[in-house]
């Protein structure tokens, strides 16, 4: 089918949605309301289609994706699990899709009890007491925990805490979160077991460190034995310890973030608590803290007085907000039925599958795919293309293009940085044995396959490999009538 | 699967944690639930709540009860597209690259600026981080100058965004209901980074922008407005006053109320700040066979190559109502966003009339207004607002929430959902009401 | 376009149509509604339903509230499945084609049958094809016997059916709310064609398939059972008795109740009258490459090649709802089924033990029943329902609408969404409602 | 992606839908409740998956059908027009679609008045006053008004008139209907000009004749000029006028068959009012009939009484019923909403692009394919691959498989009977220009195309052509472990 762009299909005097005329007494002309210094003669140039071709053209497009309801997506870190359809059913009832932000707390009673209730829930699965719902993603949760974190060191008058310590494996955004609540940034590399090195640590710690961000189990797919040691030593340092959540579902209920020593973590509603992704977004990044770094938390939180639930606004050290109205209410809402319908048995059910499946699919691959950081891990694991490139020529990007052809999406490749031609695989919990063995089978087979084939892959899809240097260097990020 | 991996029980997937560390309890929450009784306790949840669809809406401050053609969320409930992550093997991921592409092309001419991204979280962190973007133009730390008309809660989330920052917000008084060009005359020095209006403001009211965008040319300062994307169906847009940054809340644009999330940030400036932009872009190329495709471009603005030397974190966004508000737009086309946006118009105007023709009811500001506007009302006006919606009707915000010396005021917001029956029934119990009992508090039977 | 044509005018168009039949007048319809009205009347319609979600509901007579679990919608809803037409092009097709086999396997599972076609429109139709079938078979007129406890609107369906066939349709009275097989020994003869029961039937029991369908057997009459595919999760199958033809109502299977359609017809049978099955069937078959796929097959039979000697003139049935019952049962799974027929066992029995604890009310029938039943209740049967409906329960049907001479008996449903809260509601207040007033009318404050 | 059957993807124990436990007391053994010898120890055989497996085997099912979402859909006589998605959003209303059947009058008068309005409108539609709602589909339709028919002779004591008469032309269920109806068939020729042969029908015509079948616009997309001398001659015998109601998308608001004199006739809701096609239903077959006819039309029939709508069952005359309950609500809904969106104006726009684009496609094809009955036609045309055939032995099938490559589906083929090599086209109002030009270049391009190749077609779809005499000669038609 044709990827024409909308503009292409345009033709002039073609309508789809039809309005309904004023009922309102006229009242003359639009100027008469307005003065004309203010008003467009003619609306913006959007295109027009009759119904038929906006629907024939975005079904068409939407057939030119993989996505997780027709495809394994083994991408690590990411957490791409199977979205239950009761979610949806659920999100979209009028009585919560249609209430409006700014109506009183007596007209949202069911609504505050859902998020009341996914407050405790968080703060049970962390092991940390306060939970914020605000932040819009997991990169907005990181930021607001630094947030919270500049505000508690301000409010005990240490300003002169200006380091966040982050490991050389860390996602991209903990140094960037970091840099934007007004930190400096000091990495810490990794071990030669792909763990925080501790002797790095210890000395880069000082009285000027306030944050160690650290993501356990790490992106290498290791959980970190040492944590207690490093949170020990960052609480004698008088700092505090960030949990990147990301990796929440490899613990459910296995082991929490606030008994091994985390002060504050973010959870990706939408990987942990499986919220669709939507082709990149929403997410929803709710923070939970420990009790004394509760009072800076954005505002609202929603409080339950006797049968009541409102929300509280009245928190004097409050950072504020971090976004418009309440949260992504959508995520949230789908987040709190997977908890409701999995239970404390279900949960750690989640944990205990997707730890299985990560290292079944290591087993199957080891042989063939060397795993730097050893042959067991959490829920995801990274293997290395290195010798491949090296012997065979054959680059982790020619290996995830061509999985494309066996209809799998490719894992997540060349990161963490400190493993070369990475490829960062996690089935997560959802995936049967069969797929896990057919996508070990895909992953083998490929390595034999002649290089140069693999270098102009993938050969079945609706594109080729795009060229990435030519959009970069100049871009064009709008069509135009003449490009 | 054990075997394979060589172990013989669950537990001993977890030995590389130190025991010590372990939960050796079952996690406190309510146990598992089927999907038929989690059905059952939704619903009674659900009639916990009074939906917007069950009283007459007029409430707004950024985000409105506009109508959803059912195209849009006939599309966005295709699975290919809301079970898709983000596009970054662009082969298989051709359809939400174009669909983003389509949006961005979509916002510039909704804008009229150069260019868009590919989303932000909502309109009060666009905001912020569209000030955050002029920081990183100017390359140095400054003050901001923000106008009191200015969303309160987006105000807020760009203080916070700040707090860390060493640069001061400075909130410019709007006693008339919008910032006085005059004023910031008087206000903006060299020290001033960026001047951030939105108009329609959040009382309803259109501000000077052309006057502001203007001024701050000739200071050198950023121009930053937020505006309502419905209301550029007839108003100037933010590209025709000359902005730099134009941002918005993009929930009228087919995303529901949603008690205020998921929404759709837009963020769109002009071409020569693209580098600057933050989030995600969607570029176009060829690829090998010479065909036109979709990549994720520029990403090395993006933090996870840049890491700290990032000016935005934003990493995931709004995919999905991105799409959405690309499938709203192609179903309205320019008329249908053009009649839209006069039906806003034509109703609010005729609800202000209708209830400024009450005693003691009249507009706070005499000023031009789009789809909201803001009326000073006798009585108490919470009280008033409890007895109304008790009647079925959310008749508008108590404006001295966010602005104590507004403590008198109504802010009423009209879409073109709202008819004439709606708007005469407003009035008429407004009326009644504040005729029986002036205080605004009714007497209960 | 005109040009292409060669007319100058769209009234061009019509010059076949001789002018003196043409409409010179608009339609008197109402004039177009846009979305937006649309939308808002046909709420304003919906607030004068009052639907079975809305109330507690206890309502079945072949019509179910069983739960739809969400994965049923989500395939469904897909466009590929439902703006698709029937699979003439099976290159084009496959989607549909495999889904209409792995339903007909489903069907023939579940009922024990040995073939099932790709379906029918609803289960009163079904029983009259059946018959037709049967006759087919039989290969001449005769008389066909039918119990009285098969649902009234599925005999009425058959009667309407045969009226023209020259085929006797005799019914058999039951007034131990079963079919004695002692009686259908003694009725039939060598003139009967097929003999027709439904069971659990239209009062709830069940009847003795297994006697019936050996005493056909020993006649040479073709046996037929309507089923409920839900019952099967826990009872014997069709196929289990040896019944030759097997039809069902599959609305239980995913279908909303929707006030009565679209509904979906099941049919089954042995694999001796597979080119005597109504309506269209799917097999499977391979391509040229030697891939396995499917196709529409035994097309011969059917009415656009045989044109009159056919014995059926279905064409169209019902796909998206064959697609539903494949998905529903996927989604169950041998054990899902059975909890859910457990389910409405124990509830129905719950709820008949609360019901016959009130004095006045017992069981009308002495016979064992599935998940619905019919209790004699004291006084006025409408208005008890009545007052029942006015406090929020559809509290079963008034048998007596359909058997005059059971009018002072109710038809009480259980589904596995039946709570205990919502039984013990219904028996508190029928003991209650029957208490402060033995002839059923509720007092009105 | 993969075609296994959900049978073949079975795993014993997994589980997709869970039930809660039994809330009522336990009252002990199913046995306790119902004796043994009703009650089997296992449920049936049926498949077991999780939820995941679930949806991506029917999601990737999906993807191998098109539809009118995503391509051009010519099907002659089918009238494939695309279906507004406005409609399944009322249709899923749960204050509709939640409604029990046997629910009284009182708790269901929205429905009523929607169900009483369709009533007018039909009736308005076909000029006829009488109509019924409850046939389940067109076929059904066409059987309920020969059911109607035959009653109304009955009552006459006109038991003696046997005959139907249906041209050569009509839709196969004409005939099917008529039998088992209790009638007779005679088939009318069609004359050189594709009508019905006028003196043949006279010859044919007697005091035998019940009813004249007639499809106006025919099969082959011609309106029957002579239409007024038919019904007047049918009349005259005291026989009646039935018209099949499939092509009325050519003549809403145009004419009605009502005054050019029909006396029954069928309507497919589910073409002519869009109604989604389901992959092959749910239909939805209403009849509208003379004044003299309605006293025996199914019951029940929605009635007005002051401001209360009911349903009424006592018609003494009535044929009884075609099927249980009132009819196929969701398709008349939509075909309700259809018609209040469209209004007088829009409902005669309908037919004026259907015939408009039917034209169009016609003009630009007739110079490459043959068209055997003149260059005009109304909503449908019928083309002849018969010359194609016998000069580069390209049949109408080949010609069908290779427009799959394009991306359109095919035409109907080989129907009607009285064309060789039939290909009978209906573009529908909702195509736009460039859908025709492009589908009408692709039809051009293939007779070019090399005989050997098109007879290979399909080259791209899912699969190659099936063997469908191996399909007939040992059918298949369930899986089986064995198979």
């Amino acid at each position: 089918q044709s990827t024409e762009l909308l503009f292409e299909l345009s033709k002039s005097g073609r309508r789809c949605h039809m309005l309904p005329a004023s009922d309102v007494p006229d009242a003359g002309k639009i100027s008469d309301m307005i003065p004309g210094k203010y008003l467009k003669e003619t609306p913006p140039p959007l295109p027009e289609l009759g119904e038929i071709e906006v629907i024939r053209h975005f079904t068409n497009l939407s057939t030119r994706n993989m996505c997780i309801d027709t495809n394994f997506y083994p991408l690590g870190s990411c957490t791409m699990k199977y979205n239950p359809k009761r979610h949806e059913r659920l999100a979209a009832n009028p009585n919560f899709s249609g209430l409006h932000p700014l109506q009183d707390d007596a007209s949202t009673q069911g609504m505050l009890e859902v998020l009341w209730e996914m407050q405790n829930f968080l703060s049970e699965i962390s092991g940390l007491p306060a939970v914020s719902l605000q932040p819009a993603a997991g990169a907005q949760g990181e930021l607001t925990a630094l947030f919270v974190a500049a505000a508690y060191f301000r409010d005990k008058g240490q300003t002169h805490r200006r380091k966040v310590l982050v490991p050389d494996s860390a996602h991209g955004t903990n140094p960037a979160s970091a840099a934007l609540a007004g930190f400096e940034t000091v990495t810490i590399k990794s071990d030669a077991n792909g763990l925080v090195d501790l002797e790095d640590l210890k000395s880069k710690i000082d009285e000027q460190t306030a944050v160690f961000m650290i993501t356990n189990p790490n992106t290498i797919g290791l959980f970190e034995k040492q944590i207690r040691q490093i949170t020990d030593l960052l609480h004698a340092h008088g700092g505090l310890v960030y949990l990147d959540g990301a990796n929440m579902n490899a613990i459910l209920g296995i082991t929490r973030p606030g008994d091994f020593g985390a002060d504050m973590q973010h959870y990706n509603v939408h990987k942990t608590f499986t919220g669709p992704h939507g082709g990149g977004g929403p997410g929803s990044g709710p923070i939970a803290v420990r009790d004394f770094l509760a009072p800076y938390l954005p505002v609202p939180i929603v409080v339950k007085k006797g049968d009541q639930f409102a929300l509280e606004f009245d928190r004097p050290k409050t950072i504020g907000r971090v976004r418009s109205f309440f949260g992504t209410i959508g995520i949230l809402l789908r987040g709190w039925a997977y908890i409701r319908t999995l239970g404390p048995d279900g949960l750690k059910a989640v944990s205990e599958h997707a730890v299985l499946n990560a290292n079944y699919l290591l087993a199957l691959l080891k042989d063939k795919y060397e795993v730097p950081h050893g042959t067991r891990c959490m829920h995801e694991f990274v293997a290395s293309a290195k010798a491949l490139r090296r012997e065979k020529k054959i680059s982790a990007m020619d290996i995830c293009k061509r999985l494309l052809d066996h209809g799998f999406h490719a894992p997540t490749v060349y990161f963490p940085l400190v493993v070369a031609e990475a490829l960062m695989m996690e089935p997560t919990e959802t995936e049967n044995k069969e797929t896990l063995d057919a996508f070990a089978k895909a992953l083998i087979s490929i390595v034999e396959e002649d290089a140069a084939y693999l270098q102009k892959a993938p050969h079945t899809l609706n594109i080729s490999r795009p060229d990435e240097v030519k959009a970069a260097k100049t871009p064009i990020l709008k069509w135009a009538p003449t490009a | 699967m054990l075997a394979k991996i060589g172990i013989h029980s669950l537990e001993e997937l977890w030995e590389s944690i130190p025991a010590e560390l372990r939960l050796n309890r079952a996690l406190n929450i309510p146990t598992a639930m089927s999907e038929i009784e989690l059905t059952q306790h939704f619903s009674k949840l659900a009639n916990r709540n009074r939906a917007a669809g069950e009283a007459v809406c007029f409430l707004g401050g950024g985000a409105y009860d506009h109508f959803i053609p059912s195209v849009v969320d006939a599309i966005s409930g295709r699975s290919e597209f809301y079970t898709a992550y983000t596009p970054y093997q662009a082969e298989a991921s051709q359809g939400t690259l174009q669909a983003v592409f389509e949006f961005q092309t979509l916002m510039a001419e909704l804008s009229g600026m150069d260019v868009s991204n590919a989303s932000m979280y909502e309109g009060g962190s666009s905001l912020a981080e569209a000030v955050l973007m002029a920081m990183s133009i100017a390359e140095r730390r400054g003050e901001i100058l923000i106008a009191e008309s200015v969303h309160p809660e987006y105000l807020a989330t760009l203080k916070t965004y700040l707090a860390n920052l060493h640069c001061d917000v400075r909130v410019l008084p709007t006693p008339g209901g919008f910032l006085d060009p005059e004023l910031l005359k008087k206000e903006i020095n060299s020290n001033c980074i960026a001047v951030a209006i939105q108009s329609p403001n959040f009382f309803g009211h259109l501000e000077e922008v052309e006057a502001i965008a203007e001024i701050a040319r000739q200071n050198k300062v950023i121009s930053i407005q937020s505006f309502d994307p419905i209301s550029l169906g007839i108003l100037k847009r933010p590209g025709d006053y000359g902005v730099d940054i134009a941002v918005a809340e993009g929930q009228s644009l087919g995303t529901p109320l949603g008690y205020g999330g998921p929404y759709l940030g837009i963020l769109t400036c002009r071409q020569e700040y693209v580098r600057k932009i933050p989030g995600r872009l969607v570029g176009q190329t060829t690829d090998r066979n010479g065909n036109r495709c979709w990549v994720l471009t520029l990403q090395t603005r993006e933090q996870h190559i840049r890491r700290d030397k990032a000016t935005s974190n934003i990493c995931t966004n709004q995919g999905l109502y991105a799409l959405r508000a690309a499938v709203y737009l192609s179903a309205l086309g320019p008329k249908g966003l053009k009649e839209t946006a006069e039906l806003c118009l034509r109703k609010a105007h005729y609800a202000a009339s209708q209830l400024t023709g009450i005693s003691g009811v009249e507009m706070k500001f005499n000023r031009p207004f789009f789809k909201e506007f803001t009326v000073k009302v006798p009585g108490d006006v919470k009280s008033l607002l409890s007895t109304l919606q008790d009647d079925g009707y959310f008749a508008g915000l108590q404006t001295g929430r966010w602005y104590p010396e507004l403590s008198d005021c109504l802010t009423v917001a009209v879409t073109e959902k709202r008819t004439r029956a709606e708007i005469d029934g407003l009035a008429g119990l407004l009326k009644s009401t504040l005729s029986a009992n002036p205080s605004g508090k009714k007497q209960k039977a």
